[in-house]
């Protein structure tokens, strides 16, 4: 629980290491391994690294993962994005955000009864692709949409 | 009933505030005070009435319809200075004061000409003959929004935030539409003299065609400087400018 | 301490429907202060949701969650009556747990 | 030069015919239709420019981006935070606002912002919510007027201000009520006389009034719609959807706030807080929305 991220990226286990753990199912999800594992991946920078650290490397898209957001944001500080997954046993979802400074913006599983549909509000710096990465029966799968960000107001 | 009196109220006082105004504030005034009065002078009829109507103003039971020094008075008190905006942005010049009268009406012919004649006579063209600048630079100036607010850094560099008003280029959606289209402005206009000179007296004060609209005066008022107008020519005309293609 | 939490849980069926507002400044780490210094990071960054007592959701959040996160999501298995409870964690480890009935 | 004039005077006529073609298709319900087709014919057209859905694809995304906004409003944590201000027994003589007259009667909150700004005969004076919340807080709980009003607005990084949070509290009592300014007393429409004048006022580097953005239908700034404050139903509908959480700075923006922040992008000096020409302009735009509906707090970009 008291991993800090530092904690985390020294302890020797590289971003990628922990992800293919994640990935084989070898961290059990709510230990401190998983949890640093978690903390890694919000480190890393632009989507393949995030997704290798998320264990998620080689995502297939997927028709039944989506994402619910307006095409354009009249303000890059609240977007409001969705994620629902149709794949059964979906445990995994995160939402990835390729231009922002870090690409993970936020990660979710669901234990006993979670149902995989999620909405949320990010920051975008701006007009970006936004990846959902799902993880259903230990595979995982994407979807990609771009949403542009614009100057809302009096532009001053 | 009312609302047909305080018309008549209002209408009424416009004319001595005219002249009243362009004696407060001659630094700014784009009219020549003479002829001002001559206009002054055609609407004496509406003066009496004026004076009329202000004494059933003063009964109790009428609420006051504020005069021009009352509301002039009222805004410096409730301004205060802060960085470069200071209360003398409060002091209208004339064509501020006209026009505020006419927003929304149809400012008589003679005196839309003078406006417009007096706006045109403030233009002052680039004293080097080249109208054109950098476009790249002008995409930037027509984006940014910064500039003469209080809440500007010292030595900010004004925007025009052209974009807030115009379609410009196409590859910005966040446009506004208070301003016509700008879009392929050169490609429909080429670039003779008389386009350079119309669009440069456009930007420096759009009082100059059409009396009372809403666009900033640019050049007259200082709120960009020769070369940045330069440059923001140059994205409305140079044919290699986004606008164009 | 930190403000509280407003939680709306509704019924639908079997279903579960919550919406959850968060008071929190989710400060990026990106962003100067007056005098030009450098914000440090602070966000939320472990959410749970349990179902009368049991954990059915966790997130994982970063800074880049906006400012008074919004957080909406389902529970297969509640009802009326049931406890949704909600606690968040913040990366100074600041905490705040709040919990609603489902109507 | 003079063709150039008139070929973009022509281009604005086409396009608010386009817009009234695209706003009969929007189409509103055949009954209401009819019915407005009795009224004046002019007005008819005015009403549905007015209220003309969004024309191009950009801003039927905008309005999708707005639509996906209003569940989940954080301006609800604000006003959670307001009611336990109010009910706070706080100052020199530790006592809470409950006792506060906001117009209906000392303790009613219930509404009570839908009839501000309105004449208050303890203060001889027209007062809008904040001045009278001020008020109050002076009178009542016996703290300093320059303590109170030193900062009403949070600032970036900041959570709201007392005054911020008190404001979103007793605005939300309001939310669904009739606005009802009053403009009874003759200092009521003194204020709205003198709030019109400053409506029309012309001035500052860039020649703005409140109307220069505001008595136009179907004007938009960069992307931002903008009211038409001079025709009925737009205005009500800004009147109702102030004070707002604004998302772009993660802040509740009160009443003062929106005329603060409009008079500095028309690049004027710095509106002092309840300054007599604001209460004066709300005023005006207040009884300019008479039989609207409260929405408030709203939530905006």
């Amino acid at each position: 629980m008291s991993f800090s991220r530092r904690e985390a990226l020294k302890g020797g286990a590289g971003v990628g290491l922990y992800g293919a753990m994640l990935a084989l199912g070898m961290i059990r999800p709510g230990t401190a391994q998983a949890q640093a594992a978690m903390q890694a991946a919000f480190q890393t920078k632009g989507i393949p690294d995030t997704l290798k650290a998320l264990g998620a490397a080689g995502a297939a898209e997927s028709a039944d993962v989506s994402i619910v957001s307006p095409d354009i944001a009249e303000n890059g500080a609240v977007v409001p994005v969705g994620v629902t997954s149709k794949l059964p046993n979906t445990d995994m979802v995160a939402l990835l955000v390729d231009k922002n400074p870090n690409a993970l913006a936020g990660a979710y599983q669901f234990l006993d009864g979670g149902v995989a549909e999620v909405n949320m509000r990010v920051k975008m710096g701006q007009s970006s692709d936004v990846f959902a990465i799902v993880r259903a029966d230990g595979k995982y799968y994407m979807a990609k949409k771009e949403i542009k960000v614009t100057l809302g107001g009096c532009g001053g | 009933m009312k609302a047909r009196f305080s018309k008549a109220l209002s209408m009424a006082r416009r004319n001595p505030n005219v002249s009243r105004l362009s004696d407060s504030a001659p630094s700014v005034v784009l009219l020549s005070v003479a002829r001002l009065r001559t206009i002054g002078r055609a609407f004496r009829p509406l003066l009496v009435s004026s004076a009329f109507l202000g004494l059933l103003g003063a009964c109790a039971w009428m609420p006051h319809e504020p005069t021009k020094e009352e509301i002039a008075q009222l805004m410096k008190q409730s301004f205060a200075e802060r960085g470069g905006a200071k209360l003398d942005r409060l002091e209208q010049s004339a064509l501020q004061s006209i026009c505020s009268d006419y927003t929304g009406k149809e400012v008589p012919k003679a005196l839309k000409e003078q406006l417009e004649q007096a706006a045109l006579a403030s233009v002052r063209y680039p004293a080097d003959g080249k109208y054109l600048g950098d476009f790249k630079n002008g995409e930037r100036i027509a984006q940014s929004g910064v500039g003469l607010q209080f809440s500007d850094a010292p030595g900010t560099v004004a925007g025009g935030n052209c974009y807030a008003c115009h379609q410009i280029s196409k590859q910005e959606l966040a446009y506004g539409n208070i301003g016509p289209t700008l879009y392929n402005y050169g490609k429909l206009r080429g670039d003779s003299e008389p386009i350079l000179k119309y669009t440069w007296a456009r930007i420096y004060n759009a009082h100059a065609f059409n009396a009372c609209n809403s666009m900033p005066r640019f050049g007259a008022a200082g709120i960009l400087t020769e070369a940045q107008i330069k440059d923001v020519m140059a994205l409305l005309l140079d044919p290699k400018s986004p606008v164009n293609q | 301490m930190a403000d509280p939490m407003k939680i709306r849980a509704a019924a639908r069926g079997d279903v579960v429907d919550v919406r959850v507002l968060m008071a929190h400044e989710m400060e990026t780490g990106q962003r100067k202060d007056a005098a030009g210094k450098l914000v440090p990071a602070w966000f939320i960054s472990d959410v749970t949701a349990s179902l009368n007592g049991k954990p059915v959701v966790k997130a994982f959040w970063g800074p880049a969650v906006s400012k008074n996160p919004y957080l909406q999501f389902k529970v297969k298995g509640g009802k009326a009556g049931d406890k949704i409870s909600i606690t968040w964690v913040d990366n100074k480890g600041d905490k705040r747990t709040d919990e609603v009935t489902v109507s | 030069m003079k063709s150039i004039t008139l070929s973009h005077d022509g281009r604005e006529r086409a396009r608010s015919s386009l817009s009234l073609l695209s706003s009969a298709k929007a189409g509103r319900a055949g009954a209401r239709f009819s019915q407005q087709a009795m009224l004046l014919f002019s007005g008819l057209l005015a009403t549905t420019m007015a209220c003309a859905q969004p024309r191009d694809a950009t801003e039927l995304e905008i309005e999708k981006y707005r639509q996906m906004l209003q569940d989940g409003n954080p301006a609800e944590l604000v006003s959670l935070k307001g009611e336990g201000l109010w009910k706070k027994k706080q100052g020199p003589k530790q006592l809470s606002l409950e006792g506060c007259d906001l117009g209906l009667g000392p303790g009613v909150v219930k509404g009570a912002n839908a009839q501000l700004p309105r004449y208050f005969a303890d203060a001889d004076a027209v007062m809008d919510l904040e001045s009278r919340i001020v008020h109050c807080m002076v009178t009542i709980q016996g703290i300093d007027r320059q303590k109170v009003i030193a900062r009403p607005y949070s600032g970036a990084g900041q959570s709201a201000t007392d005054m911020e949070a008190l404001v979103a509290y007793v605005v939300e009592e309001s939310r669904g009520m009739k606005i009802n300014v009053p403009q009874e007393h003759v200092k009521e429409k003194e204020a709205f006389a003198r709030g019109e004048k400053i409506f029309y006022f012309r001035g500052g580097p860039y020649d703005f009034s409140c109307a220069s953005c505001h008595a136009v239908d179907n004007q938009r700034i960069r992307l931002q719609g903008l009211p038409n404050l001079t025709k009925t139903e737009p205005a009500q509908k800004a009147f109702a959807s102030w004070p707002a959480y604004r998302v772009s700075q993660g802040a509740l923006r009160t009443m003062q706030w929106r005329i603060y922040d409009c008079f500095r992008q028309q690049r004027f000096p710095e509106l002092k807080y309840l300054s007599p020409a604001s209460v004066d302009l709300i005023t005006y735009l207040g009884a300019r929305a008479n039989g609207g509906v409260m929405e408030t707090p709203a939530i905006k970009r």
